[in-house]
């Protein structure tokens, strides 16, 4: 193995204990989705929406980010970017039962539809894309107010065709304001594979057109995304503007727990996309590279999956909101 | 006749115009080789192709302005909105294109268009699956807007939408798809659009609905009958045009009107409905006109027991024409 | 007191906000240096600077979405469609966000955002500049929508929308904008939205409107004094929430109610008022609930022949009042 | 003067029969365009929104197309399509005044909202954008239909911006339709310029992220329109798929009758403007080549002038439509 292999996240400034936790953050979110389909499947939760094969785009993302002051805008399979801003397993799995705890939303919305003010995660709906302008007028204010923060936005490369996408990296590229767009492209929107979502060859290429760099990565590999992504936040932190990140990332399940893909997936192409599953590839690095052995990995599992056990019991015995919720904060109460 | 599931009926419907029409095609998200998210349009990339089965990309607004375009070249597109809360970024081409075209061209171009929507709750949809928006369609002249509430009525009704020459709204209730089953029969057929139908002949109460809401009313109108409350409802179907003389003839027959939607109550399809009896029916009346209505909150909650909490069960139903019939 | 016209009374209000508020900022098509093209921003760039005058992108999806997401960062940015026709490609950040933001978070984000669309006809701005869009968003929770009349309460009314903690659309009827003077007073005020006004005290017949048509309605109301008919008259202000209590006192006033507006009958806001009326107030009434508005057409031809005769005109409503008051 | 100048039109198989024509369209356009203005100031007429600046690059494009059978949905500014697609200049002064015989909307529209389907001109409206997207169903139902059909469609470079035009562009790219989207930029959105807009330095730079050719021209040169619109129309003939042209033009008015452009833009800057007027340019072309004298130019111009004369002596006699009409073609009647 060559040194710059084994010194790839040293020289990205990034030390042991970062890859470590940034493995472990990984893996939580794999774990945490992963039950919520057994919960699924024994019909105690109605949805899930996955994050699998998604979590090294995800990790990437959120550590070139100031965890303690930027603010995020993710999509429904950011799980691993919510935990990283302060979301924790419980509380994903508080969600997933629709309890009265759940921090996004009291239980009113569906799981994955991620939002806290105190992690400054920003509430986001299901009709893709809308959150793109907010992340916009976000980057603006805090630059108005001359906070120094940068938004991150997520979106799949399907929703990258929703007028809303357009309207806001141009807003976002006339004005230079400090947003980062992060594209996790899966190549799927459902069951319509990405070649009839869009003609362009990548979907960074559209950023030329709003006069901002896009950069295309490898998103199984977390190191690259966030080398990527680093450039980006600090351009945007330098007052340079917006940056359009593409990661090309697997997408490990069907589109949702009602979803089946076998209609339109064929299961060789379900196992090639397994060999890109991120969590095994810097499973691997961190291997080869020595920072651990397999059974400190294996111990890092293992405790990952007692937290999601532990989560799991807290939230299928939480209480459920109160029915009178159900008329509250339509408007400002008091 | 065949026992037919409401989502059959869609389908059947899509089928047999596909085949008697070449210039019938449809186009939505996911409608191709999945057969949409609903299954609603299964079978037909296989039996018409892919160009006539266009798997489009994710952009309402664009399912919608090219569907308005090809209409307007003389095809018959039926695009699906995946959920009708999506319909949203479209409302652009609806309004002012679609329901404009034939006025603003003085007759001279119209869009023969039928966007299909499935709507409603009580599916755990949560506040993005779940809501009803005919309201901001039904008040928009040039645009036909229907809601279906039995297996008849969506084959005959989608035959009618795809058959008109001007834009129509076709809402498809999902709670209906699979749990509503009817005869349908096996020969062509058409449901005029504009056109309201007795649900169930009574003589105390009218009740007047649509949609799944509409099969609720029914189970508490036996409800209330066994407790010697004989209740008329009437299915209205259509929301634009509204079948006036049918709503005040219901309302006419029993003095005493109760309106029963989904939708919440503030400026939904039921104002309407109350405006027209108490501009053209009022002395025919008994007792205020009643509506039973979702509340006023943005949409269904996740939460089972918030959702059930929204959802208007045929207990609460009961309890309203108890309260109608006494008064 | 100044005499001031209608326009002059949302430029005040906002200079006034913008210099109390440093979070108070505005955004909109030509809104800087051009001063908006009704002019309603004028001055606001020389005094504020480029940073809180911001002309923006012609997107109003990303106008009204730009602003939502500087609202949830704290700030109450009053967003300018340049006319109300074109804020339909912005209905879905408007309905699904701005308005379900509070809802589905649970009360932990809200959005504190002014949304300003001038509307209206009689102006000879054709189809797409002269129509009314408030039946689309007052049916829909999480919105407030005001469509004030007069001078005193578009500035009231306005500051009262900027300090609020939810969304609301403010709608400005553009034939007001220079025709209408009244009265405004110099010290800071505010109008509270979800209350209704009395515009004229009467005993026969009681006229419900709101925005130009009051006007026309009170000039109607001067001429049937002359005959004897004595009209009550409320100016409904804001359309949501409606303010029920007003409504039904001024409906039990008379007992002969008239609600006019300009945009179509079917589904607008005068629907929700008879059926309000209807419903709470029915054994008071000695005539059906009559509605004057609009025809169920698209919208307002730019032809002046064909928009005088969309108009409702004086000897028109005058003549309703008649009838109405024979009745 | 070289040869290849004195050819340029031969080059491009344009006859000296098609260069007159199309001068004689530019200045029809122009002369109508400025009969509106004397009639507006004069109380006449309440509104005019106008093509002057823009008429190279309207005949440009519009010779670039088979006005046999092609579509076009052009927006406010195309007066030289419109007459270019079989529209007369009486067909556009009844519009002005808004009379029955009016063939955009028997008075109902503003003026230069065009549309008559005998010509192929897609009714329009005035939400910008809009009609991008059915120039895309056009192009999809011609295809089906096995029609030999390519649809222009025509917009600014503020409207550029707006959702439906990533929209329409990216269904056309996906679906590789004939479509030839033509953006008319002439630098400002009302008062807004092209920098507050956009951030791309084009917006031709756009088209690579619909996966089409984009092709930046200088529109007061309606050689070279119609050389890049040729290009495209051939490319959609042959089924290539798409094109986006962007002719840079100027806008030689106030954005329309209702504006006062002294407040955004200087006198200079019009000046400046006035050099690139296409008719003056194309004028100068016609001379130095010798295809014209000077006294050709003018017979052409009196011609015109007696046309627009003619015209609006027409148009102002016309009935206005009958008053009942107002409730008339919401729906289908009969
Ligand atoms: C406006 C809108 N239309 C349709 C949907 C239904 N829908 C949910 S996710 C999805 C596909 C999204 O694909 P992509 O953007 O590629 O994200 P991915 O799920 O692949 O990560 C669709 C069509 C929606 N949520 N919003
Ligand atoms: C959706 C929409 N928003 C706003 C307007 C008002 N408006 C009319 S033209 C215009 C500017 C258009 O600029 P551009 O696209 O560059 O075209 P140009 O007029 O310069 O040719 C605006 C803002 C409109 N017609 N439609
Ligand atoms: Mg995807
Ligand atoms: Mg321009």
């Amino acid at each position: 193995m060559s040194v710059e292999m084994r010194n790839r996240h040293e020289a990205l400034g990034l030390s042991r204990e970062d890859v470590l936790a940034m493995y472990r953050l990984m893996l939580l979110a794999r774990r945490a989705d992963e039950r919520m389909w057994v919960l699924n499947r024994a019909g105690k939760i109605p949805f899930v929406i996955s994050c699998q094969g998604h979590e090294g785009a995800q990790v990437g993302a959120a550590y070139a980010l100031d965890r303690s002051k930027d603010y995020v805008l993710p999509y429904y399979r950011d799980t691993a970017v919510a935990l990283a801003f302060g979301q924790t397993v419980r509380d994903l799995l508080l969600a997933a039962f629709a309890k009265a705890e759940d921090p996004n939303s009291g239980g009113r919305q569906m799981p994955n539809h991620f939002g806290s003010r105190r992690h400054r995660i920003v509430s986001g709906s299901s009709p893709v894309s809308t959150q793109i302008p907010h992340a916009v007028g976000i980057a603006l204010a805090a630059r108005m107010r001359g906070d120094d923060v940068v938004a991150y936005v997520s979106f799949g490369e399907g929703s990258s065709n929703q007028g809303d996408f357009h309207e806001g990296l141009n807003f976002a590229g006339v004005h230079r304001l400090p947003v980062v767009f992060f594209c996790q492209n899966n190549g799927y929107a459902i069951s319509v594979p990405a070649g009839k979502q869009l003609a362009a060859a990548r979907v960074a290429d559209r950023a030329s057109g709003y006069g901002m760099p896009g950069i295309a990565v490898d998103g199984g590999d977390v190191l690259e995304v966030y080398r990527a992504m680093k450039a980006a936040t600090d351009r945007a932190r330098r007052g340079e503007g917006p940056t359009l990140v593409e990661a090309r990332t697997v997408r490990l399940t069907p589109h949702s727990s009602d979803d089946d893909d076998r209609a339109y997936r064929s299961r060789e192409e379900m196992e090639e996309a397994r060999k890109n599953d991120p969590i095994l590839r810097f499973g691997q690095y961190l291997t080869e590279t020595g920072v651990a052995g397999e059974a400190e990995l294996r111990a890092i599992d293992h405790e990952v999956q007692m937290e999601v056990d532990e989560a799991t019991a807290y939230a299928e015995r939480a209480k459920g909101p109160d029915p009178d919720e159900l008329l509250r904060y339509v408007y400002r109460e008091g | 006749m065949a026992l037919k599931t409401y989502i059959e009926a869609v389908r059947d419907a899509l089928r047999e115009e596909m085949a008697r029409d070449s210039s019938v095609f449809v186009l939505g998200e996911d409608v191709g080789v999945r057969g949409g998210v609903f299954r609603a349009t299964l079978g037909l990339l296989e039996e018409f192709g892919a160009e006539r089965v266009l798997d489009a990309p994710l952009a309402e607004s664009a399912i919608v302005g090219v569907a308005i375009g090809a209409s307007l070249y003389g095809m018959r597109p039926v695009a699906e909105i995946q959920f009708a809360d999506f319909i949203l970024p479209a409302v652009n081409q609806i309004i002012s294109e679609a329901a404009k075209m034939r006025y603003r061209s003085n007759n001279d171009w119209y869009c023969p268009l039928v966007i299909r929507a499935p709507y409603g709750g009580g599916v755990h949809g949560g506040l993005y699956h779940s809501q009803s928006v005919e309201a901001l369609f039904y008040h928009i002249p040039g645009l036909k807007v229907v809601a279906p509430a039995t297996p008849y009525d969506v084959k005959g009704l989608l035959k009618a939408a795809i058959r008109d020459d001007d834009p129509v709204l076709f809402f498809e209730h999902k709670k209906c798809y699979r749990s509503i089953r009817g005869e349908v029969p096996e020969a062509d057929y058409t449901v005029p659009i504009g056109t309201a139908r007795v649900a169930r002949e009574g003589t105390d109460i009218t009740v007047i609905s649509y949609g799944m809401t509409l099969h609720t009313v029914l189970e508490a109108a036996n409800v209330v009958q066994g407790e010697g409350i004989s209740a008329h409802v009437l299915d209205l179907r259509s929301l634009r045009p509204l079948d006036e003389s049918a709503i005040l003839e219901a309302a006419e027959k029993t003095g005493k009107v109760m309106i029963v939607h989904e939708d919440n109550k503030v400026g939904g399809v039921g104002a309407e409905v109350a405006a027209l009896i108490a501009e053209k029916a009022l002395f025919s009346l008994d007792a205020p006109v009643m509506r039973l209505a979702g509340p006023e909150v943005p949409a269904m909650p996740f939460n089972p027991d918030l959702e059930k909490e929204y959802v208007l069960t045929v207990p609460r139903m009961a309890r309203a024409m108890r309260e109608l019939a006494r008064f």
